[in-house]
């Protein structure tokens, strides 16, 4: 698979949220502000890269190697558990202005299902070491785009007089619905 | 002093345009391609766009009233438009059940859900359509032949349906330039589409109607038409043979429709001319690479939903040029 | 009782326990598990193929051909009732859909003729192309029927071509692309499987 | 090719009725109520007390402070109290009741129409005549003149603007004192660049006035400095940041003053006054005011004594037309309307409009449709729907970033809203809110 | 404590998908059927009740510190159990789940109920816990699948409603996922209103 498609693919058409939902919860829950959003797509975009990098390595080289797949799920949400506690660590240490920034997201982010997800689906498509990162780098792309779109929509949103029943989440996620819907366009492109 | 006198603030006299007035213009805008659709599909034209115009204004008083309990604003004209965009973007033989349906989705869903006119984010017309594409794809990319004399059996691809289906065949443009319209039927309209979508010609003088009457501004239509010359006319440069040239492009497949009638509706597109601009060139950029590398042949609804996502990001990002500079 | 302390003891010595607790639990139910996953691999290619070509109790070994030199290769499954071929069920492609490529399983009898077909996976567009599923295979609608047609007497192509098959309404290329994925499969019958047969007709 | 500025802008029809009409002398009114504070800053304070017998152009109340004015009586006899009467909005404002008798003028004052060109003062000590005589802006902001003709440290004039754009629709009173007090206006113009220290003076002029353009550019050669710059028609351009943008081409940057970019701005009617103070030493105590209006049989431009009940002037023209809904003072974009016609007209009444009822109410307030002519129109280059929401939702700092403060309160937004919304009340709403968070900060 | 009331709150007062808005991938990701839905439901269920009657029995004997890593180790081991006996019984339901049968490990209420309740009160309270909100968040998926799939595809667990021609494809795409669940969350909020 060329590295263009799997770009494409991940970004517009099969948006990581808005196709194949997954890190639901931080779009529809750090959407409201667009300065927040763009701090958690940083943030996720560093360890979603991070974290398919490590859970390759070790599928590669500890579960495949002793035909113990099954513990799969088990062994990478302790990856990413454990290296989302060492990020934190090591930013605080190394650069408090990065740790400012992002800080408040990483432990949000060890329930982002989108970045175990990505990990899993790296392994399952069988891509290599360099094919997941890319695949990693423009998920987190898509993820960001879906979420700094919402952001500024959500945002605009506040200033207008929604019905009082619809107001937040459940506009949030008609807009979502409109949103995936449009994105659909993008159907064929790869 | 026998007569009470009134008093509030400044200013104390007001311009004489009204919300109505910019909706009947559009109106106005419209009938020319409509009354060519009406010569090209016959009474079935009309009958599409009555009920879809009946629809929208319908839906939009019942919910309101019923629904949302609030004064219904039928009366600014800004339903009977979305009916007719809605009608001008589906074929004239369209089931009235579909039709209807897409009325509901445009003002229920597209409109009244974020609170009515003037708040939507989306353009409701569109999201009707988009929605009736993907849901009923088969009956709405089913267009009747051009007869005059109202829909028979006989349906006809739009041109850029023939393009892609050639395309998708392994045939050069040589080889299929043969089946395709000439361009003053293009112009004129007289092929395959949907209603409102295949005379470029009437589209542009609805358009230039609403340049005069200052309705639109001319920054949005320039953007999309022009992005998608230019990124039409670089893949026709590098291989003519699966590229077909710019102007084709521009006189298919709802592009006037899209860029005269759709991209300009105010609620949903950016405030200032440059982010306008900006907005008009990512509807040309991603109408083009639907068309050039997607399932979609037109791609021209989409590339409007998704920059209307945009808009807040743009309006946010783009502020009119401020007197005395950057603080 | 009384909350265990945070000691790095403690919080190791936990933590090492839930591991090897969790580790424990698995391997058993993995072990547990291991041949109904396994059968049920078996079962659902068994399925498939059992879909399309009726009436037999055993496949025998996979056969691989490439009739066209095409991107992929063709998968041929042998069924056997009584030990005797009674059918083939191929996998085949075609990369011309809509949206890429379409994956359908083909079972053909002896003569080449369509007994079924099952569409492994597809991207075509929903609503449209997706039909493909069911659109051939509506025994009520003799012009886009596809059952008992033979590839080899006709090659099968959509009406528009000159063809005698209906193609999808307003899906003439998925409908193109899902024959031709009909037609490579009888092709990688006619080149492996026919002249065995024919060769075990002429000698008996 | 005419000047102008650049940003947004709006036509509202001209409707200057009154403009072919000589400005004459108002009757002298029976009673006077001449209002403590008639300028922007510290209201003066009174020095005369009831009984006191004051003569035209004698001082009645001082100047409060710095930024503050002289008030000297407009009218000779007696005063009659010192009360509260109500001001435009009806609240009680402090003010000083003459009630009239004859007219008897100071002896100080020169009363003869000849002109005077020459002047023996130096800078500061014409600086120091304005301020005695009570000078504010003409135009309708009323900013005491003295002040503005002491740059602050560090910050030096080029030029002197004299605003005599008038774009307000029916106003026509600084059309016609320039029409008939040219050589006065011009003398005027050279003391204020005296005082100033600068040789360089433009005279703004809609092209709407030619009569005026002409008449001032050829008359203007005989004073040093002095051009005349005819502007495009368009609206605020007599709003001080435009007709500064305009004329020269410089923008005032945003929370500053014109000095900071070299400028002083001055009205063609307070031209006149500085004239009359310095070289006839006489007080502001009169002005030019037009009464006009879409009913108004014989709209005028009456000469009027400051405290003059504004009833009197609708009765110089035959009284309130019947179907008068509103009545304003000042022009239709940014005059405020009465609330009855009893208050007086005090040094910052340019106008007397009466509107018809049937103009008088607003449409039906409907929702924003975004087609952004308010930002088109907005010259400051805001976006008032934004400002509008923003301060609707109380969102202060929203409002600051978005340089609610910048507003000019011109009114082109809501004059030009196809919704009909308030745009300008909620943006002044938000501007008092954010005002008071900036001041609780800098304390 | 009122176990019955314990038992029942999961269903509307404090439904995990309406009304907390947890879960929300699978909820959207998975309920293009009725089917599907309830098997994810009822999959996150034994998850929901297995988690949280470990983590009731063992809370005292974890320390504070690494109680989050524990109980995420003690989630993802009844995670993998459900994954390996679906794919075993199952595998057409597990193949049409597909990714997020892996991802109940990161699914906000396994892990939100085991630390808000499990974690302080006893077995049977933390048992009925979980049921409730399990069969809560079951009820709200399958009632979402049982929407688009009526809307959708004119089945109602597999039984055809009303003829092909006559659906709306786009529900039972991504895109009608989020629609129907934004007007199912406007309902509760207005009846929890009324």
């Amino acid at each position: 698979m060329s590295y263009f498609v799997i770009i494409i693919s991940a970004i517009l058409v099969n948006n990581i949220v808005l196709m194949q939902f997954l890190g639901i919860c931080p779009f529809l829950g750090v959407s409201k502000r667009l300065s927040t959003a763009a701090g958690m797509a940083g943030a996720v975009t560093f360890v979603m890269v991070l974290a398919t990098i490590v859970t390759y390595i070790i599928q590669k080289l500890v579960l495949e190697p002793f035909s113990i797949q099954f513990l799969q799920t088990i062994a990478f949400i302790l990856i990413i558990a454990s290296l989302v506690q060492l990020v934190e660590i090591i930013l605080k240490k190394a650069s408090p202005s990065l740790y400012q920034a992002l800080g408040i997201f990483l432990p949000l982010i060890t329930t982002n299902c989108a970045i175990l997800g990505v990990a899993i689906m790296t392994i399952q498509k069988n891509f290599n070491l360099l094919e997941g990162v890319v695949f990693a780098v423009a998920s987190s792309i898509g993820f960001g785009l879906a979420l700094i779109i919402f952001a500024g929509i959500r945002e605009h949103l506040d200033l207008m007089n929604v019905p009082k029943g619809l107001k937040g989440t459940p506009i949030a996620l008609i807009t979502a619905g409109i949103l995936a819907m449009a994105f659909m366009g993008f159907s064929g492109l790869v | 002093m026998s007569n009470l006198l009134t008093v509030s603030p400044s200013p104390h006299v007001h311009s004489d345009d009204s919300v109505q007035k910019i909706m009947y213009r559009v109106i106005v805008a419209m009938i020319p391609a409509l009354i060519w659709s009406v010569v090209v599909f016959g009474v079935d034209a009309l009958r599409v766009t009555l009920i879809a115009v009946a629809a929208s204004v319908g839906f939009e008083y019942l919910v309101q009233r019923y629904v949302m309990k609030v004064k219904p604003s039928v009366s600014d004209g800004s339903a009977l438009i979305t009916g007719m965009l809605l009608a001008f973007n589906v074929p004239a033989n369209l089931p009235w059940w579909i039709i209807i349906i897409g009325a509901f989705v445009s003002i229920g869903i597209g409109k009244l859900s974020f609170g009515g006119i003037g708040t939507n984010i989306f353009n409701p017309a569109l999201v009707g359509r988009v929605f009736l594409l993907i849901s009923f794809p088969v009956q709405m990319t089913s267009y009747p032949a051009p007869s005059g004399s109202g829909v028979d059996a006989v349906t006809a691809p739009t041109p850029l349906g023939l393009l892609k289906e050639g395309l998708m065949n392994g045939q050069p443009i040589s080889e299929i330039a043969g089946n395709l319209p000439a361009a003053t039927d293009l112009l004129m309209g007289s092929t395959g589409g949907s209603l409102g979508e295949i005379s470029a010609l009437m589209l542009i003088i609805g358009g230039i109607y609403m340049l005069l009457r200052k309705v639109i501004t001319w920054h949005t239509p320039v953007a999309v038409l022009g992005s998608m010359f230019v990124v039409a006319a670089i893949f026709w440069m590098i291989d003519p043979e699966t590229y077909i040239g710019p102007a084709y492009h521009l006189l298919t497949g709802g592009a006037m429709l899209g860029a005269i009638f759709m991209a300009t509706d105010m609620v949903s597109s950016p405030m200032t001319g440059k982010g306008q601009l900006i907005y008009g060139v990512g509807i040309g950029v991603i109408t083009m690479s639907i068309r050039l590398f997607g399932a979609y042949p037109e791609g021209i609804s989409f590339a409007i939903l998704i920059m209307n996502a945009f808009t807040p990001l743009i309006n946010n990002s783009v502020k009119p040029k401020r007197f005395g500079g950057k603080k | 009782m009384a909350k265990r302390e945070s000691t790095f003891i403690n919080m190791l010595l936990v933590l090492t326990l839930v591991a090897l607790i969790a580790a424990g639990t698995l391997g058993f139910v993995y072990v547990l598990t291991e041949d109904a996953i396994a059968e049920a691999k078996i079962k659902a290619q068994n399925e498939a193929i059992q879909s399309v070509v009726p009436g037999f109790d055993e496949i025998r070994e996979t056969i691989v051909v490439n009739p066209d030199e095409g991107p992929e290769d063709l998968e041929i499954f042998p069924a056997y009732a009584g030990g005797e071929l009674v059918g083939v069920a191929v996998k085949s492609y075609s990369m011309n859909g809509f949206s890429g490529h379409i994956g359908v399983m083909v079972g053909l009898d002896l003569k080449g003729n369509i007994t079924g077909y099952q569409v492994l996976g597809h991207k075509e567009t929903p609503g449209l192309g997706s039909k493909m599923g069911i659109w051939f295979n509506n025994a009520d609608k003799p012009g886009q029927y596809v059952i008992g047609r033979n590839p080899g007497t006709a090659k099968l192509e959509v009406s528009k071509d000159g063809g005698e098959v209906d193609a999808i309404t307003a899906s003439t290329i998925t409908s193109r692309a899902f024959l031709e994925a009909l037609n490579r499969a009888h092709a990688g019958f006619a080149e492996k499987i026919l002249p065995e047969l024919n060769k075990s007709v002429t000698t008996p | 090719m005419l000047k102008t500025f650049k940003l947004g802008g709006i036509h509202p029809p001209e409707n200057k009725f009154s403009a072919g009409q000589a400005i004459r002398n108002a009757e002298l009114p029976k009673v006077v109520s001449i209002p403590v504070a008639q300028h922007i800053g510290t209201p003066s304070i009174a020095v005369v007390a009831k009984g006191d017998k004051v003569k035209v152009g004698q001082l009645i109340a001082k100047s409060g402070g710095f930024v503050s004015a002289n008030i000297h009586s407009s009218v000779s006899g007696t005063v009659a109290k010192l009360d509260q009467v109500p001001d435009s909005l009806g609240y009680p404002k402090q003010a000083i009741i003459i009630n009239v008798d004859g007219d008897e003028w100071l002896e100080s004052i020169d009363l003869s129409d000849t002109l005077v060109k020459e002047c023996d003062l130096d800078g500061p000590a014409i600086v120091q005549k304005i301020n005695e005589c009570g000078i504010v802006g003409l135009g309708g902001a009323t900013f005491p003149t003295h002040v503005k003709l002491v740059p602050p440290k560090g910050m030096k004039a080029e030029y002197l603007l004299i605003n005599g754009v008038e774009c307000e629709p029916y106003l026509t009173s600084d059309h016609r004192l320039m029409l008939e007090k040219s050589d006065e206006i011009l003398v005027g113009t050279s003391l204020l660049m005296k005082a100033l220290n600068v040789d360089k003076a433009m005279i703004g002029i809609e092209n709407n006035k030619p009569d005026a353009i002409s008449l001032l550019k050829e008359k203007s050669s005989q004073y040093k400095g002095v051009q005349v710059v005819p502007l495009k028609v368009k609206y605020p351009q007599g709003g001080e940041k435009q007709l500064i943008k305009a004329a020269t081409g410089r923008e005032v940057p945003s929370g500053a003053l014109p000095i900071a970019v070299g400028c002083v701005v001055s009205n063609v009617g307070s031209a006149f006054a500085v004239y009359e103070a310095v070289q006839k030493n006489k007080p502001l105590i009169e002005r030019v005011v037009t009464v006009t209006g879409k009913s108004v049989q014989n709209p005028a431009n009456l000469k009027v004594r400051i405290g003059t009940p504004v009833s009197e002037l609708i009765a110089a023209i035959g009284g309130l037309p019947e179907d008068t809904g509103k009545v304003i003072s000042g022009g239709p974009m940014m005059g405020k309307a009465l609330a009855n016609v009893d208050v007086p007209v005090t040094k910052g009444t340019s106008g007397i409009l009466m509107i018809p009822a049937k103009e008088a109410r607003r449409d039906e307030i409907k929702p924003c449709i975004r087609c952004s002519r308010c930002v088109t129109a907005c010259p400051m280059g805001l976006e008032p729907y934004l400002l509008m929401t923003v301060a609707e939702k109380n969102l202060l700092e929203r409002a600051e970033a978005e340089r609610i403060m910048d507003c000019i309160e011109c009114g082109s937004c809501s004059y030009t809203c196809p919704s009909s919304r308030p745009l300008l009340d909620y943006i002044r709403f938000g501007k008092g809110r954010v005002g008071a968070l900036i001041r609780a900060r800098k304390n | 404590m009122d176990q019955v009331k314990n038992f029942t709150k999961g269903f509307i007062r404090e439904n995990p998908v309406f009304v907390l808005l947890l879960g929300m991938c699978p909820t959207l990701g998975v309920t293009s059927s009725a089917i599907n839905g309830l098997g994810m439901g009822l999959a996150t269920t034994f998850v929901l009740v297995m988690a949280n009657i470990v983590v009731s029995l063992v809370k005292s004997q974890i320390p504070d510190k690494v109680r989050i890593p524990a109980f995420i180790v003690i989630i993802a081991t009844f995670v993998t159990v459900v994954e390996l006996v679906m794919q075993a019984y199952v595998p057409a339901l597990f193949e049409s789940l597909g990714l997020f049968i892996p991802l109940i490990v990161v699914n906000c209420i396994v892990l939100g109920r085991a630390e808000a309740f499990a974690s302080k009160n006893n077995l049977v309270s933390s048992l009925i816990d979980g049921l409730g909100m399990g069969l809560g968040f079951s009820f709200a998926l399958t009632l979402l699948g049982g929407i688009r799939e009526i809307l959708g595809s004119g089945k109602i667990f597999n039984i055809t409603i009303f003829p092909e021609d006559y659906v709306m494809l786009l529900f039972v795409l991504a895109p009608g996922a989020f629609i129907v669940l934004g007007y199912l969350i406007a309902i509760i909020n207005k009846m929890k209103k009324a």
